[in-house]
């Protein structure tokens, strides 16, 4: 069943490119909608027998068999949500349709890109379907083609590419000790192996890399520039899904079932979580533009991810991805408000907006429900998310660790209410009365906001069953 | 294995010349040059297949790239030409040393031995391995070929407008 | 490990490092952004290198002979998003030099 | 069913008193009949639960606390002298309070401090108890506050040292706890030495807080002025001294086990003669026919407290008898003070004078009040102090010539009261004054014969109510009713009152007017300069407080402008200083950003080799 959700996808694509434009262009959106759509359903209801038995055949098709497990569906589900989302947004900031055309596909691609990473059992595979989002990813931030965008492009290409060289390194070096590239080969081979220091600056070198892709601290230089140069619908995609899935999913998966657990890598986990949570709220403080203090709130929150993973217990494994989910709902929700905004401002500096939820209702009071869930205030899903964390760290004895995540969500607190204040409270500076269109935006900004908003108010309530749902099996997975 | 040794050394020459080449043009050709060698070390470690690759590939499509690219770019006038040159060289001059004692060290330590790789011993051959054991990976090379060819178009059209 | 093997594997992986110092180098000091390419080009012909030398030694040529080709493929077609990029650069504003991308910063 | 009847005491009032608070202000008749009809009924009631002994008891918040109610002969004595006045004093404001407009919010007051203290009286748990008796402070503060538009000070001091006494009878309840583990009263036996004694000592404050004794003393005179004058008659005359006598006596008698010798009876009966001499002296030189029966309402406190120090059989039953003697005679003469100042407008003595042709009545209920304060023979006040003298006699004699030179001054200004404000030529021109209103006269014409009655019969009252309190064994098998037992003293006490009216006649022969008869001693060298300092409250001890609490104000304000600058000025610098370090990593070229990385991946690779080769 996997493979429908790499395949379709990309006969769809070749059918769309072929022939007739005209007709492709009008139906490419529905058509693109109509897959998300499709991949939502099957990841909420993979166990329903449909899918089994009625897509089976075409598993067949593929001899490698896929590592479908609940880590993986929540990374689908995510993917599917923020992917609508960006494809909403698209259709309304990217007016002509033969571009709209375009950025369709390479939305399309990127998308069957992050679901291979998701479903792959392989390294090198892994790296091929890196490669695919990195690349689709580049283009679509270069897509408007001003110089700002090609900067953030070219950056990200250049370190994309050094984090891709890093591991197919470290990937030629493990080839050395284990016969093949899939996972559990290679983690049989490590086991075997004595603790060598080619094997270790492999290891070292792979996680790395996983780093830049994720845009954890030191290594995070290119990720708030790539996003403010994105058009703001790629920023959503980019900021929702791009790195979680890149950096930080791939990198539960290969430490906890390739590499394996063990004291020093945890402590480097927890230490590079920690350091990125206190650099990306320090620097999000002292922000101007809106988007560049999202992408830095966006590293402070995935440092949490990491901190959570780095416990290595199965709580904190847990809450790492349940944070994971919870980042993609409420990090786009604040990105699709701030196209909102830039549709109707046509910049994104904060010392220009003032007042705006006057105009802009809707878009004001998600965001309010989006900052809150990011600073973890209780009813909203963040809170949960970031508890859960709190406590794995607490239960394996990391105190300090602990105390000082806890303090850092006062620096979330800070610069978002700051920017919720300098945004959307206050009042409406002169220049922006008289501009005449500042008023709602349209359903394609409103409607994905007011969903994702539900998203975090459902999941933040009805946490328990949530909890159980999702959040036991994945603990069970990473119990073994 | 002193055969390897040369061809290294002449690689590892063409690419100091790549690198350090005044003109682009002579970069992209110092380029291709160090791929031929590439490709020939990998026909002597048995792996003809990727040999060949390497060769039509690397040598040849890339450098049609970078030799259409660099004419598309409008070249520099000659004047500027010796400023920049001469603003290259004293940038570069640290290059060779570096090599030589990077090779030095490299050569001296060499990787700790303090493991066995390991020797499979039915190893399959190419064809098999690429069509049966990696198609999830041919399906990647497809994709991937498909979002190149959009980012060309993306990148490459001229806007109408302007 | 028999001493041959290791000799052949830290002669190849000494020339790869040297390969990997002059990529590096030539990323960082450069300002033509087309020679940044061909940087990175030069980092993966290192790695692909290795990556046979790592077959050759192990006897998993078929292995990585696969893995070269496709990693090829995919650099190919980086090398030309990366071509398109440096161009269209170039038309907006007549250079390609890399100190003109130092506008997004803070 | 029976047990809940004794929640009616507490419930009744509260129900009057908030079915009052919904009626509208206009409806004024309605109001004065409500509250007239609900104190009659708590009387009836009061009256029926006299003789009865009854428990009730629910758990409220565990830890020992639970709201037990006990009735026993002596809160039901208590009840049912609380119900009387309240009656009496209902009666007597549906008339004085005819046209002020605060009757409504007054009649609310009055009820739930009747609602209260009857809770206070009837508990049996200290903390309970507590609840009631920190109500009775906000209805204080509420009925002084609706006084005027000056009262607000005099509430707000009355309220703060009320605060004080309470917070130090909230302190002795938690030590009692802590040393007995129970709060059930009942129950409490505690000896009286050290943590002991530091209860003692602490409630002991807190029930003379109540009672309005010397330390705490000072809000009665200012209430006197600024308060309505029914408040007065009501509270600080009976509703204190009931319920903070009660409670003196329950801790001397059955929560501590004290003996007479004791240094505890020692201290109280030392506060009692001071209270006693001070505020009769004080008393002496008022000029205000309400502020000088304010301040005998304090020195009166001063006989309670030295007869239950004294520990003495006779010292205890004459305290407790004088307790209800005051109550009446004190509240009587409250009620004359407002009748004067109801028809002759105003209480000040200067302008007072020549009422007793216009107001006969009122002037005979002040006459046998005043007698029977001062302790003229037949009064009921007579053998109250008699017995507190006996008692005093006993444990020594500086005890006993307090009592009595209490007893020479009282007599004194009390003469100089009378004559200044009933004998004296009238001063002030408004010469027609009328008659109190009936419904005035009958509270004080009742009160009156009371006294009477009690001095004359004083068998019924020590029989009834007072000794059974006590209980044969602590009576030493003696009866106190009848005339006094002994004789001398009662001849001393006789010369008393002749020497306090020969020295009334000679100050009225020096200085002309009834009102300077006590100038001579108001003027004597030593006693003038302390006078005129305490006059203007030097010895204030809520002045002496505030001075404190202004100074210490100062300190904590420097304090808080530091704080506000750490906030305001020294946080947002250090943010500043780190914001800018986290964002010049980002300094815009994708070299440094390279730089850093690997940079930062070597140091990864070289901490993982280094430390999982070493593990």
């Amino acid at each position: 069943m996997p493979s429908l959700l790499v395949l379709i996808p990309l006969f769809g694509i070749i059918l769309l490119n072929l022939p007739f434009r005209r007709l492709n262009e009008k139906y490419v959106f529905w058509f693109a909608v109509f897959l998300l759509s499709v991949q939502i359903l099957f990841t909420i209801s993979h166990h329903s027998l449909f899918w089994q038995q009625g897509m089976g055949y075409i598993d067949s098709f593929f001899k490698v068999d896929f590592a479908i497990d609940s880590l993986s569906f929540i990374m689908l589900l995510c993917i599917a949500i923020v992917s609508m989302v960006s494809l909403s947004v698209s259709r309304y900031t990217i007016p002509d349709p033969r571009e709209r055309f375009k950025f369709i596909n390479l939305l399309m691609i990127a998308a069957i890109g992050m679901n291979g990473i998701v479903i792959t059992k392989d390294l090198f595979s892994l790296y091929v379907f890196l490669e695919i989002t990195a690349l689709s990813s580049v283009v679509l931030i270069a897509f408007q083609k001003d110089m700002n965008a090609l900067e953030g492009a070219f950056k990200y290409l250049i370190l994309s590419s050094i984090a891709t060289i890093m591991m197919l390194f470290s990937i030629a070096l493990i080839l050395l000790v284990s016969p093949g590239t899939s996972f559990a080969v290679i983690a049989a081979a490590l086991k075997e192996s004595p603790n060598s220091a080619v094997i270790i600056f492999a290891m070292g070198i792979f996680i790395c890399g996983l780093f830049i892709k994720g845009g954890l601290v030191p290594f995070h230089g290119w990720l708030p520039d790539a996003y403010t140069a994105a058009p703001s619908a790629v920023s959503i995609l980019l900021a929702g899904i791009v790195t979680k899935v890149c950096g930080i999913y791939t990198a539960i998966r290969v430490i906890a079932f390739v590499f394996g657990f063990n004291e020093v890598i945890k402590s480097l986990f927890m230490f590079i979580g920690l350091f990125s949570i206190l650099i990306g709220a320090l620097a999000a403080l002292g922000q101007k533009d809106l988007k560049r203090l999202l992408a830095y709130s966006s590293i402070s929150q995935v440092g949490y991810i990491i901190l959570g993973f780095g416990t290595g217990t199965a709580l904190g494994m847990a809450g790492a991805v349940f944070h994971i989910f919870n980042h993609a709902v409420f990090k786009s929700l604040l990105f699709v408000n701030a196209a909102a905004v830039e549709k109707r401002i046509g910049s994104s500096d904060l010392d220009r907006m003032g007042g705006l939820s006057y105009r802009m209702p809707i878009t004001g009071s998600t965001s309010v429900i989006g900052v809150l869930s990011t600073c973890g205030i209780p009813p909203l899903a963040g809170f949960w998310s970031k508890l859960v964390i709190i406590i794995a760290l607490w239960q394996s004895g990391h105190y300090m660790y602990g105390t000082i995540a806890v303090l850092a969500s006062i620096l979330t607190l800070a610069y978002l209410l700051l920017m919720q204040r300098k945004a959307f409270f206050g009042k409406l500076p002169k220049e922006l009365e008289n501009l005449k269109d500042l008023k709602e935006v349209g359903p394609e900004f409103t409607l994905p906001s007011i969903i994702l908003a539900m998203i975090t108010i459902s999941v933040g309530v009805f946490f328990p069953f949530v909890f159980d749902k999702f959040v036991v099996p994945i603990k069970s997975i990473f119990m073994q | 294995m002193t055969i390897n040794i040369i061809l290294l050394i002449a690689m590892t020459i063409a690419t100091l010349w790549t690198v350090m080449g005044r003109s682009l043009l002579k970069a992209t050709l110092g380029l291709a040059v160090t791929s031929v060698v590439i490709s020939v070390l990998m026909f002597r470690l048995d792996s003809p297949m990727a040999a060949v690759f390497e060769l039509s590939v690397c040598a040849g499509l890339i450098t049609i790239i970078f030799v259409s690219a660099i004419s598309l770019v409008k070249p520099l006038t000659h004047k500027e030409a010796i400023v920049v040159s001469k603003d290259r060289m004293k940038r570069f001059r640290y290059l060779p040393l570096l090599v030589i004692l990077f090779g030095v060290i490299a050569g001296f330590f060499g990787i700790p031995n303090d493991f066995k790789p390991i020797y499979v011993a039915l190893a399959n051959d190419v064809r098999t391995v690429l069509w049966s054991l990696r198609q999830f990976d041919m399906f990647g090379q497809i994709v991937i070929i498909i979002a190149g060819a959009l980012g060309v178009v993306v990148l490459f059209r001229e806007k109408e407008k302007r | 490990m028999s001493p041959d093997t290791w000799h052949i594997l830290s002669v190849f992986v000494a020339f790869v490092a040297v390969l990997f110092v002059c990529g590096i180098y030539s990323i960082l000091v450069t300002r033509n952004l087309l020679r940044t390419v061909i940087g990175i080009e030069i980092l993966i012909k290192g790695v692909t290198l290795l990556l046979i030398v790592v077959g050759y030694i192990t006897n998993q040529t078929g292995l990585t002979q696969s893995l070269v080709i496709t990693i090829i493929v995919i650099e190919v077609v980086v090398m030309v998003i990366a071509g398109g990029i440096a161009l269209s650069m170039f038309r907006n504003i007549d250079s390609i030099d890399t100190r003109n991308l130092t506008k997004l910063k803070g | 069913m029976l047990t809940n009847v004794l929640l009616l005491p507490i419930t009744v009032p509260t129900a009057a008193a908030l079915l009052i608070l919904m009626l509208p202000k206009k409806f004024r008749a309605a109001i004065d009949a409500i509250s007239l009809f609900g104190s009659f009924l708590i009387l009836l009631l009061s009256i029926l639960l006299f003789k009865r002994n009854l428990s009730y008891s629910m758990p409220a918040l565990g830890f020992g606390i639970e709201f037990s109610l006990r009735l026993y002969h002596f809160s039901g004595f208590i009840v049912l002298a609380a119900a009387f006045f309240v009656f009496l004093i209902t009666l007597y404001s549906n008339a004085f309070l005819r046209e002020k407009s605060y009757s409504k919010q007054f009649y609310v007051y009055l009820l739930l401090s009747l609602a209260f203290i009857n809770g206070a009286v009837l508990s049996d748990n200290l903390v309970s108890m507590l609840f009631f008796w920190e109500g009775m402070l906000i209805t204080l503060f509420g009925m002084i506050y609706i006084g005027g538009k000056r009262s607000f000070k005099t509430a707000t001091k009355a309220f703060i040292i009320a605060g004080v006494g309470d917070l130090c009878l909230m302190l002795g309840v938690a030590i009692c706890f802590y040393i007995s583990g129970t709060l059930a009263i009942s129950k409490l036996h505690i000896p009286i030495s050290g943590i002991g004694g530091a209860a003692f000592i602490l409630l002991m404050m807190g029930a003379i807080a109540k009672a309005g004794s010397m330390p705490f003393h000072t809000w009665i005179p200012d209430a006197a002025i600024d308060a309505p004058l029914p408040f007065m008659a009501i509270v600080p005359a009976s509703f204190e001294k009931l319920l903070g006598i009660y409670f003196l006596s329950r801790i001397s008698l059955d929560i501590f086990e004290m003996s007479p010798d004791s240094w505890a009876s020692m201290t109280l009966m030392i506060i009692g003669s001071i209270t006693i001499v001070f505020a009769v002296s004080m008393a002496l030189i008022q000029k205000n026919y309400k502020r000088l029966l304010s301040y005998h309402a304090i020195s009166q406190v001063g006989y309670m407290i030295l007869g239950i120090g004294t520990l003495v059989p006779a010292g205890i039953v004459g305290g407790l008898f004088h307790m209800i003697n005051n109550v009446m005679y004190k509240s009587c003469l409250f009620l004359t003070g407002g009748a004067v100042e109801k028809q002759a407008g105003t209480t000040d003595l200067e302008k007072l004078g020549g009422l007793k042709k216009y107001m006969p009545v009122t002037f005979i209920c002040y006459v046998i009040t005043a007698a029977s304060i001062s302790g003229v023979p037949p009064f009921n006040g007579f053998f109250s102090k008699e017995l507190v003298c006996e008692g005093a006699l006993e444990r020594g004699f500086i005890f006993y010539l307090a009592a009595i030179i209490g007893a020479f001054l009282t007599a004194a200004s009390f003469l100089k009261l009378g004559h200044a404000a009933f004998l004296d030529k009238s001063k002030n021109g408004k010469l027609p004054i009328k008659e109190a209103p009936i419904r005035m006269l009958i509270p004080m014409i009742a009160i009156a014969a009371l006294c009477v009655l009690f001095g004359v019969w004083n068998s019924l009252p020590l029989k009834l109510f007072i000794q059974p309190i006590l209980g044969q064994e602590r009576l030493g098998g003696r009866d106190f009713s009848g005339m006094p037992h002994n004789s001398l003293l009662v001849v001393i006490t006789i010369m008393v009152l002749l020497g306090a009216l020969l020295n009334h006649r000679y100050g009225v022969k020096k200085h002309g007017s009834g009102l300077k008869a006590a100038e001579h001693i108001h003027h004597a060298p030593v006693l003038s300069y302390i006078f005129n300092k305490a006059e203007n409250g030097y010895f204030d001890p809520y002045n002496i407080g505030l001075n404190i609490s202004y100074g210490f104000s100062k300190v904590a304000f420097l304090f808080d402008r530091a704080i506000d600058w750490v906030y305001n000025v020294f946080i947002i610098k250090v943010s500043k200083v780190f914001t800018a370090a986290a964002r010049s990593l980002n300094d815009g070229s994708y070299k440094s950003y390279i730089i850093w990385s690997l940079l930062a991946t070597g140091a990864v690779v070289i901490f993982l080799i280094k430390s999982m080769i070493g593990a």
